[in-house]
């Protein structure tokens, strides 16, 4: 079966579910890459109607992978939960647009609602939103999680502190922590991506991390950002390993070009939940996902970027995630192209992911080659603010020395939060206050507290 | 010591400067702050830097230059290009940066059994020109220690990491290491990143490949990088195999600064 | 005398301080058509470096068009305050910036130190400013003005209802203004263009206005945005005028295109303010800028658009206005290109206002000949509410039928209201609770006391 | 009756239904609300504008057409164009757009004395097409009645209003009347200006002229927009002047729809 739309006067055809989403998203370069864009604003239009006219229901019947061919389809549509869904199957996906933004959809709705959602609905009404509507609905949708904190509450704004460094030294990576605490980053995780892979660095940077976390008694979580296989290793050998870390895609084969697995991910989460190292919570899983690394994997099955990065959160959903973070910028212009396109997809990406019951940050970024600048990522990061995005990066100075990419700064996380009135988890900020941080920072010193020495650093 | 309790640090110790952290780090740190933001100074220099790196993106290879650079070595060096016609095309289009072109398939010998060298553009030429070299000249004496026999090494321009699996896979090679610029960084405009790959053939997922990041001043240096790559080719070759079955395990004292 | 800044190995030369704030501003096409925009991303560095040290002082002695051939440089120079200026005096343009964003700048220093500043200083230290800074440090300024309400106040958010009709039809007019009632704007003003500058016609629109305003009871002001020029006739007619309207721009030849002067401004302010129609305050100038208006002219000396645009606030100020916009998308992609230009520019220009003490408005909005669309208005929508952005435009479903842009919709208004916790003007905001409009708008109904005969529509 | 007063309206009468307000106008009125979003229905409907009116932008003058609507008007018809080459030129440079090109000066005939209709594409030819023979038609009769010798009627591609000042002062008329493309909005694709300008010549500004818009189906008549266009000439050459000065002055129910 398929498709077919007129307006102004051409009739445009759509063969199949797959192709009718791919044709109803906002311009972007992957797909056109992809050669799944629309041809013309008149052929994206008419997809757009199309699509909103669909039943809900729909979504349940034809699948934009095969299910035999694909385990995250799979894992889709086994795990879709029919009563959930009751609230919202009479509607076709125009129809779920307006619930959306009606004062019926509550927060307690849209929690209860989440099960019931497949990542191909959430994709699909996200395509006829606006950047409004797609903050205001994300808006709307609490999702808390815990593990030494509390994550996702209203009125709060968390912030990874990524501290890279490329050799791995560890002075570098101390120094930047301290950086990044004295001006109020670190309570969604302090977080290393390691330049090298090897389990031997990975125990170093996991020590390290810990030792700081425990010196200065921070209520927070580290992660060294390692290959899940290398931190599975780590948890074998005894490492104080907090979070699971691992990238993700919307497909088996791209889950499989990085080397992982629904398995896998099953099997390393059980064995950091036997650590039982949160105090507060379990949730323990902290995934990265990003438009166009299925269609780099040449794994994306003739779908769309944005539906198959939806997808990605269902993978992340299966394991209950403390931080789930899509790095929207971060890969480069093939996939979104400008500051228009990466500032559309990161609230596509927030807002799907939080309407499938994930606690999303995005990685407010972009690469040199990309034609957006740090103009583009404050209004990116703003619009996140004001649609309740759960956390956001922070790198000294907004450069990523090791992955060679600007992300948001500790300075933007500072600007967020008094911009909006927003504060960091309730535990880090009270230790924050207790550290005495924002009279130090404004005083250009580290707080007594906040030693030097006891990072290692003299 | 549970996380709740007080920091264990002096509380009556002098506070630190914060501008000390700056001899830990090359990253931006100590900035200071004006409210929220960021300083005018620490601004413009940000500012300035990104007008650079997006200048470093535009950079082409020189293979006259790396041809002569790379003749004390001994072997022989082809020339290849992708079917990506210019830089913007590259950028665009990543499919194309990975695909050979038509006519430079037949320039390429057979070299069954041996490792391959390929030296490419990628995201930013000027660390390619200066460090491939270096990083070849450091691993081929282990090399051949080793006994591990090379091909000639190919030259790629606008090339992305798997057109190494195309070039590996028609020369019958047993490992290609494919030496490409990394993105420019606001850092580092010249770092060189190392891929390996057993068997290489196109079709080949990052999976099934190993990586070494970050070659350049202030990251690996070039003796460093051959060191890992020497290591991590004499285990691929030992297991039949690279990828995320492959771990580095070469001592960790290699990796730390000197 | 002139100035000079090496970056990246090159020396940039900078003939005179309109050529250095030139090139110092970021990237927009009006720049570019006038040959005033650095030649590269280096060089606008080099500038901004350059401006960055510059003393503050120094806007006073090199005027950017000279004081003998200019009324706007007259009055910019002989307005100014030195004693406003101290706190500031000893400044550069880079350690003002820094100032501006500092603790120190509080919203009541900033109040003090606006006849201190020229538009010069301001737009200088705007061009090198991020878009968060234009943000934080435009929250800070509390600009209040009344007429028959009071607008600006803090955690309030105001909309101009702009109920146009291609041939004025009265029940055009009104329909428009009943839906916008319905949906929460025209606390700023009621303000229609009229199709046609006639006599008559602007009358007759003055009359429905009023009508309309008085037997709804609303607590607002209105306005027929003619010409200056016919608002006087009016006036002399005894018609019902609130406001008086004028579209200024910061140099004496553009107003002369536009065919007003300082002496006509005041000469209208005085008229009206003999009605006393004000309630509550008495200010009562309503003005419209926009970059890219001197250069359509060619009247820009040599300027680029924005300081340009800062210089016409010097004029707005003059005339202590009620409201004050800029209809930044308005004019086409000739002066702004894409949402990107539009965006920056619109939080410049209200950054800019709001510094010099101007309850600045902003027309988010955007043409069909430029490249922008929906998208790019909710982020500066967004940005725009999050910066305390006094008033915005509100058109039914975003589309003006006469004007032929697309500008805020009234929903817009709501969606950034609730999406930041604003709420309309206070004495509005209380006449909304007491019409039922919440209620009315979602049952799909006008609540009988704005039942729609009284404004002649049956 | 003060503004703090309750509404006078009684209100115990029934609520009226919003979608009522949809007769009074073409406006987007009554669209209803999703929360405080726009309902679906009514979002695609504006992109679906929205998309049409960006092609509008790009359609050009049919001047073959065009002279064959104008052949019965009896005026004699020149093809001129401005210095923009082409479309994106003409949107961001309007500087070209207001000059004529210099191999068509020497087309121009002197009319000294005379009314010039000029009619030009301007920011969406559509309307032009339709609109502009309608009002010519409807005027010459008056201007006639009124004894104001006319020019040949100029055709001119590319152009923007103050195009009229150059070609209107190169023919040495007194009056120029521009009829040309406003920009297209998501309503009306086809709206005409009128824009008149006593003693035409390079530098006039805005000021110094009068605008008669909306000249469209659903906005003024052809024949309205004619009735105003000779009513304004006949006062601009009675005072010898156009601009903010002279004040339209024209009976008011002239402008009420029928
Ligand atoms: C871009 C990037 C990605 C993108 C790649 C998608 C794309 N189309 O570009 C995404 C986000 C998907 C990604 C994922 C991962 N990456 Co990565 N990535 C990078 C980055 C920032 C730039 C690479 C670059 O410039 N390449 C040059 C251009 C010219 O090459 P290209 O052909 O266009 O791009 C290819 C390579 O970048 C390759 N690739 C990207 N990452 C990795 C990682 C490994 C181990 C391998 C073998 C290949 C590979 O995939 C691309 C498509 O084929 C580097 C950091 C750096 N400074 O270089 C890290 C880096 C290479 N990645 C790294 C890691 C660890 C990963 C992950 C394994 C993380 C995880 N735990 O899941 C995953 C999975 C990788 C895989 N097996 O596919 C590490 C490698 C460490 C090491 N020495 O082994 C690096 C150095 C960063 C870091 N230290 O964390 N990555
Ligand atoms: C764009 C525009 C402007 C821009 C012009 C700048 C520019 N570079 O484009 C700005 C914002 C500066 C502007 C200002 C004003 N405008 Co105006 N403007 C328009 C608009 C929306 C589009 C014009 C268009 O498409 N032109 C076609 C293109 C091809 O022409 P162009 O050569 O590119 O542009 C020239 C004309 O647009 C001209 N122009 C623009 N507005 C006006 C107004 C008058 C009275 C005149 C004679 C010329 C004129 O200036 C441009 C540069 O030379 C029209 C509405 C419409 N639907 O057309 C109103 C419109 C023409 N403007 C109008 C008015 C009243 C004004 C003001 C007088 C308002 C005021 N009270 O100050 C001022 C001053 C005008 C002047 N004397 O210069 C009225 C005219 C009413 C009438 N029948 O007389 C209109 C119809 C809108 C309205 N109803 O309010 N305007």
């Amino acid at each position: 079966m398929g498709f077919a739309q007129a307006v102004g006067g051409t009739r445009y055809l759509f063969p199949d579910l797959r192709t009718l989403l791919a044709r109803a998203t906002p311009l972007r370069s992957g797909d056109v890459l992809a050669g799944l864009a629309a041809g013309s604003a008149q052929e994206r239009v008419a997809a757009q109607r199309e699509l909103a006219d669909l039943p809900l229901r729909h979504f349940l019947t034809e699948a934009v992978i095969p299910y035999e061919e694909d385990e995250v389809t799979r894992l889709i549509l086994d795990r879709h939960d029919v009563a959930a869904f009751a609230p919202v199957a009479h509607l076709t996906v125009g129809g779920f647009r307006d619930w959306l933004l009606s004062e019926a959809a509550s927060p307690a709705m849209l929690a209860a609602l989440r099960p019931g959602l497949t990542p191909e609905m959430v994709a699909g009404v996200s395509k006829i939103c606006r950047l409004q509507d797609l903050v205001a609905i994300a808006a709307k949708c609490q999702v808390t999680t815990r593990f030494r904190n509390t994550l996702g509450l209203p009125g709060r704004l968390s912030i990874r502190l990524q501290p890279n460094d490329p050799v791995d030294d560890p002075r570098g990576v101390a120094a930047a922590i301290l950086d990044g605490l004295l001006l109020g980053a670190g309570d969604a995780v302090i977080g290393v991506n390691p330049a090298t892979d090897s389990l031997d660095n990975t125990l170093r940077l996991l020590e390290l991390l810990d030792a700081v976390r425990d010196r200065y008694a921070i209520p927070t979580q580290s992660c060294v950002l390692a290959h899940v296989t290398t931190t599975l290793l780590a948890i074998e050998q005894g490492a104080p390993v907090d979070l699971v870390f691992q990238s993700i895609g919307g497909t088996e084969a791209t889950n499989r070009s990085f080397g992982v697995s629904l398995a896998l991910l099953r099997e390393a989460r059980e064995a950091a939940l036997g650590l039982g190292r949160g105090s507060l919570g379990q949730d323990l899983m902290y995934f990265e996902t990003g438009q166009g690394s299925a269609l780099s994997a040449e794994a994306h099955h003739g779908c769309d970027q944005q539906t198959i990065e939806a997808r990605a959160y269902a993978v992340a959903r299966e394991f209950p995630p403390l931080l789930v973070n899509s790095v929207v910028g971060f890969i480069g212009p093939e996939y979104l192209f400008d500051g228009k396109q990466i500032t559309r997809a990161g609230l596509e990406d927030h807002c799907c992911g939080k309407l499938l019951g994930l606690p999303m940050g995005v990685d407010v970024c972009y690469t040199n080659h990309a034609e957006a600048d740090q103009d583009d990522m404050d209004a990116l990061l703003t619009l996140l603010g004001v649609a309740g995005v759960t956390y956001i990066m922070g790198v000294p100075g907004a450069d990523d020395v090791m992955l060679a990419y600007q992300s948001s700064s500790f300075h933007d996380g500072r600007y967020l939060r008094a911009a909006l009135g927003k504060r960091p988890a309730p535990e880090f900020a009270a230790w924050m206050e207790r550290m005495g941080l924002e009279a130090a920072s404004s005083a250009g010193e580290l707080p007594p507290r906040l030693a030097p020495s006891l990072a290692g650093l003299a | 010591m549970s996380a709740a309790d007080p920091p264990a640090a002096p509380p009556d110790a002098p506070s630190a400067r914060w501008s000390e952290l700056r001899r830990f780090t090359a990253a931006r740190v100590a900035l200071g702050r004006a409210g929220n933001g960021l300083p005018t100074a620490a601004h413009l220099d940000f500012q300035e830097a990104h007008a650079r790196a997006r200048d470093a993106v535009q950079s082409a290879l020189d293979p006259a230059a790396l041809e002569a650079a790379l003749a004390p070595l001994g072997l022989p060096v082809l020339r290849v290009a992708s079917q990506a016609p210019n830089r913007r095309a590259y950028l665009l289009r990543p499919d194309l940066g990975r695909r050979l072109r038509e006519e430079h398939r037949a320039l390429l010998p057979p070299a069954p059994g041996s490792l391959l060298f390929v030296i490419a553009d990628g995201l930013c030429a000027t660390g390619v020109q200066a460090q491939a070299p270096a990083v070849i000249g450091h691993a081929l004496p282990l090399l051949r220690q080793a006994g591990i026999p090379l091909a000639p090494i190919v030259l790629a321009e606008q090339a992305r990491v798997a057109l190494g699996d195309e070039i590996g896979g028609a020369m019958g090679v047993r490992l290609v290491a494919m030496l490409i610029g990394e993105r420019p960084g606001l850092m580092a405009l010249d770092s060189l990143g190392l891929y390996l790959t057993h068997a290489p053939r196109p079709g080949r997922s990052d999976a099934e490949r190993n990586c070494i990041s970050n070659i350049r001043p202030g990251g690996l240096s070039p003796a460093q990088g051959a060191g890992k790559l020497v290591w991590l080719a004499r285990a691929a070759l030992g297991q039949g195999m690279t990828g995320v079955a492959l771990k580095d395990e070469q001592p960790r004292q290699d990796l730390l600064p000197p």
